[in-house]
């Protein structure tokens, strides 16, 4: 082909491309590329299609397991849950485009993980979502917060998809990047499991869904850039989300995938009719042909560059089997969506694309996912050393602990998120059985006895100041609280939100915590089974600090044995499992009310935490548990002061407490402190012989702390308080800073 | 007498309109397919104090519009400005 | 009984009103798609909840002119029992089945959560396994659900004694409080003059299960199926 | 030259308008405490085919209202038709 622009260094500049992934694209082609195949390329080998730098950490990866039916590669793993069922889940983040257009950015990243799911012939069941801002005093984190939670919100309630459980986190770090993870799972019959490859020469290559528009153009290339000020300039990158397009999608697309009619299917995510067409011919070991004057078109004049790089939302291509094109279409039609054959498969393992016949692009499909893998410099920081070392003497014990716990249940990260989930639909479907307010939410199975626990959790601050032990928490308390629910840890999505991969320092922090995350997934035998990376999360204040998100899916054969995390009725004894700790490293109270982010992160030993896990578990199957709740931010004091209230999240009011303070050393520690590898449960009194000899046989360390009753929370003579004013506190606290 | 401020917020024209779409599409199965294009937007009235000055009214009016009534991201706006 | 589930593009919960119609309250059910005009001989058409056609423009503003609503209305006009939940109820009342409009919420942010109905009226087909006075816990999931109805249509609703259910806090007192989203007099459902057509924002379809939160729901279902062994 | 509908819906005065109430209050803490009343309504801008008259583009524009853009119960509507 003759170039039509002369391709210089700036042009290739300007496609984020470097000088020798130039000379890359040169060698693979013998020639010089024209700007549109440049344009392919360079959304190809972005960050964010490519993982040019996180592909060799991600290796570390343990992606397989007797359950696994799709690991990563696909656009969402799918793991076995028996009777004929299976589950499809995957995480994906949204960024950067969620903060240059919170409402937008945030609902289309919703869109795009539900795609993700439904591309794979499951239908989504529930949505999670994990967000992390800056403190939410400042108007400008208030606009980003109601932004990104109207978005997600409108997009998952208008598609009738329940929003289940989710996580906010409000920090510093977090004010000029915040994170838009989000989650969705999906139930799919074994046999409708499809994939996203092309195959069969000669079979018809389908677009449907929305028309493609100028939108969205580079925003794959945008999303690996630093946010600077010059990208508010990028609004064309803004693309408006279409939810009652996408139900038709999905609705539309469950039908095509049951009857049958499909080779392959992928969604149009980043990169767009790009990506979709070279994924799928490059999965198929085929090669893909189109003509881009056939793509359906909102706006007149588009070029082929434009049309294939266009990210507008809502569309999807599919491989129909041979013969099947018309029975395709009639569906199509049933649902008003919009279809073009667009070209064919063909064997030449060439990606070609024409434009009213005329050749514009032809490229090795398999060489646009194959990008140039990096193994970037990296160093350790510093800080992590003072970190270690900082003492904890040097901070003085409050007098007042009461006190201190009431401003602990009212920081909004630790907080009730209620404002945030009363915007979500959590109970269309009807099969939320554990709604949000308890440690995982759960979802039954309809027609079986089965059901499905799920949380999402991370904890930035603990990767900053140790990226290895908190890669392995974050892995650790998503499991734990799996394991509170009652059901057993089955696979992990993850999401890995890091600044650029450039520097040295953030290198270092990536590549270590997620040594943690696989390091913790592997020992407990949770698989890894897809995920997301979103790479250069920084602003002129630097990166943010590494936060690595789990999503975990757990699996109860019974539903009925599920545990939810607040106390039931008076009389109860409650325990605290695991051990007792005073150190205040880390802690969210030495940050809160100290203004220190410092310390040693607490140690995590994985082989406690599994033992944790099975007495949890086991003793949820022989129906001992009244109610179980891990320790997490906010340590003892604040999970049992939840314990007391968060029946209210589910109108089932709430309970007092007196309960002795286990431990020796410093108070604050014993009450706040955030030893790993714990959790407050209740006990009927006519069990708890039982639940104590299973403990004891388990070997995990045990207290009796008291017991349930009254309607005040009394912790040994430091804390004592109304349960009531409590979870008022608790409950209001964000709605006030919103009000 | 007071100052009538009328606010026309309008999606910019690069921008995708879903609901415009939809509507679009419903007339036409309704026979109405005449119409070749539907947006939608935003139309707002507020009332200002006679007591200000036009200049001022329109300095303000203009503030509201980029700051609340209107998303810079996607949409642009006009407003017209008038006393009785 | 015999229920017939309409279907609109972006309605939801007509899987809900199905699995808890055929599962839990074991009865017959048929989905009806937007585009036919054949209720495939219901006993009741239920217009369930949603977001059809996504709600755009104006809740329920495009779906009452999809060819099924003409075959409810003439349902509705020989007598036939007619319920429209959450935006069924829009729909409804976009239709001109039931009087009145749904406004935003008056915080304009959507609320999903359980609030308590009182039951006004027993004298209906949807509420007679009912007790006037009696308190139900029941879930709400809607962003328009502010019921307005002018001054006149207000009183003609009180007279003909056409409000069947309004919020009210856990002991059944009804006040602004207990209000979740500015519906004018506390109003949750209504029902047409000849009692046969019945709207409601809270969701029966999600309450027939003591698992998922509660059972109340069930006052409803139940009262159809006597009407429907009266008919 | 084609037909420009544009299509005026305003709540009517008797109906209450949560949105405008917000705004308002919101205004009213950015310090704008001279806006005396804020009404939210929508601003629809249609394009007809050019080959209808414009007594039929206004007889169909003023059914589109009536039927679909507006709910009599609750809004009112005014159009303005043009050919550019
Ligand atoms: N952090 C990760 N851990 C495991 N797998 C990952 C991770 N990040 C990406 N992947 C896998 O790489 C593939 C490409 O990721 P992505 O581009 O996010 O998929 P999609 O294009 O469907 O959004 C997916 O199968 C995904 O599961
Ligand atoms: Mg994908």
């Amino acid at each position: 082909m003759s170039p039509t622009v002369e391709i210089t260094p700036e042009i290739v500049k300007e496609h984020g491309l470097k000088p020798d992934e130039y000379e890359r694209i040169l060698k693979i082609l013998g020639r010089q590329p024209n700007l549109t195949e440049l344009g392919v390329y360079s959304v190809m080998w972005s960050e964010h299609c490519g993982y040019k730098h996180s592909k060799e950490v991600l290796r570390k990866f343990t992606t397989q397991g007797d359950k696994v039916l799709q690991g990563p590669g696909e656009n969402a793993g799918i793991m076995d849950i028996g009777e004929g069922w299976a589950v499809a889940f995957k995480v994906e983040s949204h960024n950067h485009p969620s903060a240059v257009e919170p409402y937008q950015g945030a609902a289309t990243g919703v869109g795009g993980i539900l795609r993700d799911i439904f591309t794979m012939g499951a239908r989504p069941i529930a949505n999670l979502n994990s967000l992390r801002f800056g403190p939410l005093a400042l108007p400008k984190v208030k606009h980003l917060f109601t932004g990104v939670v109207k978005g997600i919100a409108d997009y998952g309630n208008c598609m009738g998809i329940p929003t289940v459980a989710g996580e906010v986190v409000f920090d510093e770090t977090y004010t000029d990047n915040c994170l838009v993870n989000a989650m969705s799972v999906g139930l799919v019959r074994h046999e409708h499991i499809i994939r996203g490859k092309a195959s069969g020469v000669g079979n018809a290559v389908i677009y449907i869904g929305a028309t493609t528009g100028r939108d969205g153009i580079h925003g794959a290339t945008f999303a690996s850039t630093e946010i600077s000020d010059e990208s508010q300039e990028k609004r064309s990158a803004v693309q408006v989300a279409d939810p009652f397009m996408e139900k038709l999608l999905m609705e539309a697309t469950l039908e095509l995938i049951q009857g049958d009619l499909l080779v392959g299917i992928q969604d149009m995510g980043a990169a767009g009719l790009t990506c979709s067409t070279c994924e799928m011919a490059s999965r198929g070991g085929a090669g893909i042909e189109i003509d881009v004057a056939k793509v359906p078109q909102r706006e007149g004049g588009m070029t082929p560059y434009e049309i294939l790089l266009s990210e507008s939302q809502e569309r999807m291509l599919l491989v129909a089997k041979p013969g099947c094109e018309q029975k395709v279409h009639d569906v199509l039609a049933k649902w008003d969506l919009h279809a073009a054959t667009i070209g064919k498969v063909t064997d030449t393992g060439l990606m070609v694309v024409k434009e009213k016949g005329k050749t514009v692009v032809e490229v090795p499909a398999q060489s646009l996912t194959e990008p140039p893998i990096y193994h970037p410099a990296k160093s350790e920081p510093a800080i992590l050393k003072k970190h270690r070392e900082f003492d904890e003497a040097s901070i003085a014990v409050p007098k007042d602990l009461t006190a201190v716990l009431l401003r602990l249940l009212a920081d909004p990260t630790i907080a009730s998120k209620r404002w945030v989930y009363r915007q979500y639909d959590h109970m269309v479907r009807t099969n939320t059985y554990v709604r949000p307010g308890s440690d995982a939410a759960v979802v039954r199975v309809k027609g079986t006895a089965l059901g499905l626990a799920m949380t999402i959790d991370g904890n930035g601050a603990y990767c900053a100041l140790d990226p290895y032990e908190g890669g392995k928490i974050a892995v650790a308390e998503a499991a734990r609280n799996i394991a509170c629910s009652g059901a057993e840890p089955l696979g992990m999505t993850d999401c890995l939100n890091y600044g650029s991969p450039e520097k040295p320092e953030v290198f270092y922090m990536f590549e270590r915590s997620v040594s943690g995350v696989a390091d913790a997934s592997a020992f407990l035998k949770i698989p890894v089974t897809g995920g997301n990376v979103s790479l250069y999360n920084e602003s002129p204040q630097g990166a943010i600090d590494p936060t690595p998100i789990v999503g975990m899916i757990g699996l109860f054969k019974d539903v009925q044995k599920r545990v939810t995390q607040w106390f039931k009725k008076d009389g109860d004894v409650i325990y605290l499992l695991g051990a007792v700790g005073d150190s205040i490293g880390a802690s969210r109270y030495l940050h809160l009310v100290h203004g220190q982010k410092t310390g040693l992160c607490p140690r995590l030993v994985l082989d406690t935490e599994r033992k944790l896990h099975r007495l949890l578990i086991e003793s949820a199957q022989a129906g001992l548990l009244q109610s179980a709740h891990d320790c997490s931010e906010g340590g003892l004091a604040v999970a049992l002061a939840e314990s007391c209230f968060s029946g209210l999240s589910h109108e089932e009011g709430m309970k007092g407490a007196k309960v002795s303070l286990p431990g020796l050393g410093r108070l604050d520690g014993r009450l706040f402190g955030e030893a790993q590898s714990r959790a407050v449960v209740s006990c009927d009194p006519g069990k708890a012989a039982q639940f104590e000899a299973a403990a004891a046989k388990l070997g995990v360390p045990l207290e009796k702390l008291g017991s349930v009753g009254g309607d005040e929370l009394q912790i040994g003579d430091a804390v004592k308080l109304s349960v009531r004013e409590a979870a008022d506190l608790f409950n209001n606290a964000i709605e006030k800073i919103m009000a | 007498m007071v100052w009538h401020v009328n606010v026309y917020v309008t999606l910019k024209p690069s921008v995708m309109d879903p609901q415009g779409a939809t509507v679009q599409r419903a007339l036409g199965q309704m026979g109405y397919d005449k119409v070749s294009q539907v947006r939608l937007g935003k139309f707002t009235q507020m009332e200002f104090d006679s007591s200000l000055a036009e200049s001022e009214v329109k300095k303000q009016a203009d503030e509201i519009c980029d700051k609340l009534l209107a998303n810079p991201n996607i949409e642009s706006y006009r407003f017209t400005v008038e006393k009785k | 009984m015999k229920f017939s589930v309409v279907v609109f593009p972006g309605s939801n919960c007509d899987h809900d009103c199905e699995t808890t119609l055929r599962d839990v309250m074991g009865q017959k059910v048929e989905m009806v798609w937007h585009k036919d005009t054949d209720l495939k001989g219901p006993d009741c058409v239920i217009v369930p909840g949603g977001f059809s056609y996504g709600d755009y423009l104006r809740t329920g503003a495009i779906a009452r002119f999809s060819p099924v609503m003409k075959s409810v209305a003439d349902f509705a006009a020989k007598g036939g029992l007619v319920m429209g939940i959450c935006n069924g109820f829009q729909i409804l009342c976009e239709a001109g089945l039931l009087p009145g409009a749904l406004l935003r919420n008056r915080s304009l942010q959507f609320i999903c959560q359980e609030i308590y109905l009182r039951l006004e009226q027993e004298k209906t087909p949807f509420t007679n396994a009912g007790k006037a006075g009696q308190v139900l816990k029941i879930p709400i999931a809607h962003g328009e659900g502010n019921y307005f109805i002018d001054a006149e249509g207000l009183k003609k609703l009180k007279d003909g004694g056409q409000v069947v259910v309004r919020y009210c806090d856990e002991k059944g007192v009804v006040g602004p409080e207990s209000n979740p989203n500015g519906s004018l007099d506390n109003i949750a459902g209504i029902c047409n003059e000849a009692r046969n057509v019945f709207g409601l924002m809270p969701h029966p379809d999600r309450s027939a299960e003591g698992a998922l939160g509660s059972a109340d729901g069930k006052v409803f279902w139940q009262s159809l199926l006597n009407a429907g062994v009266k008919a």
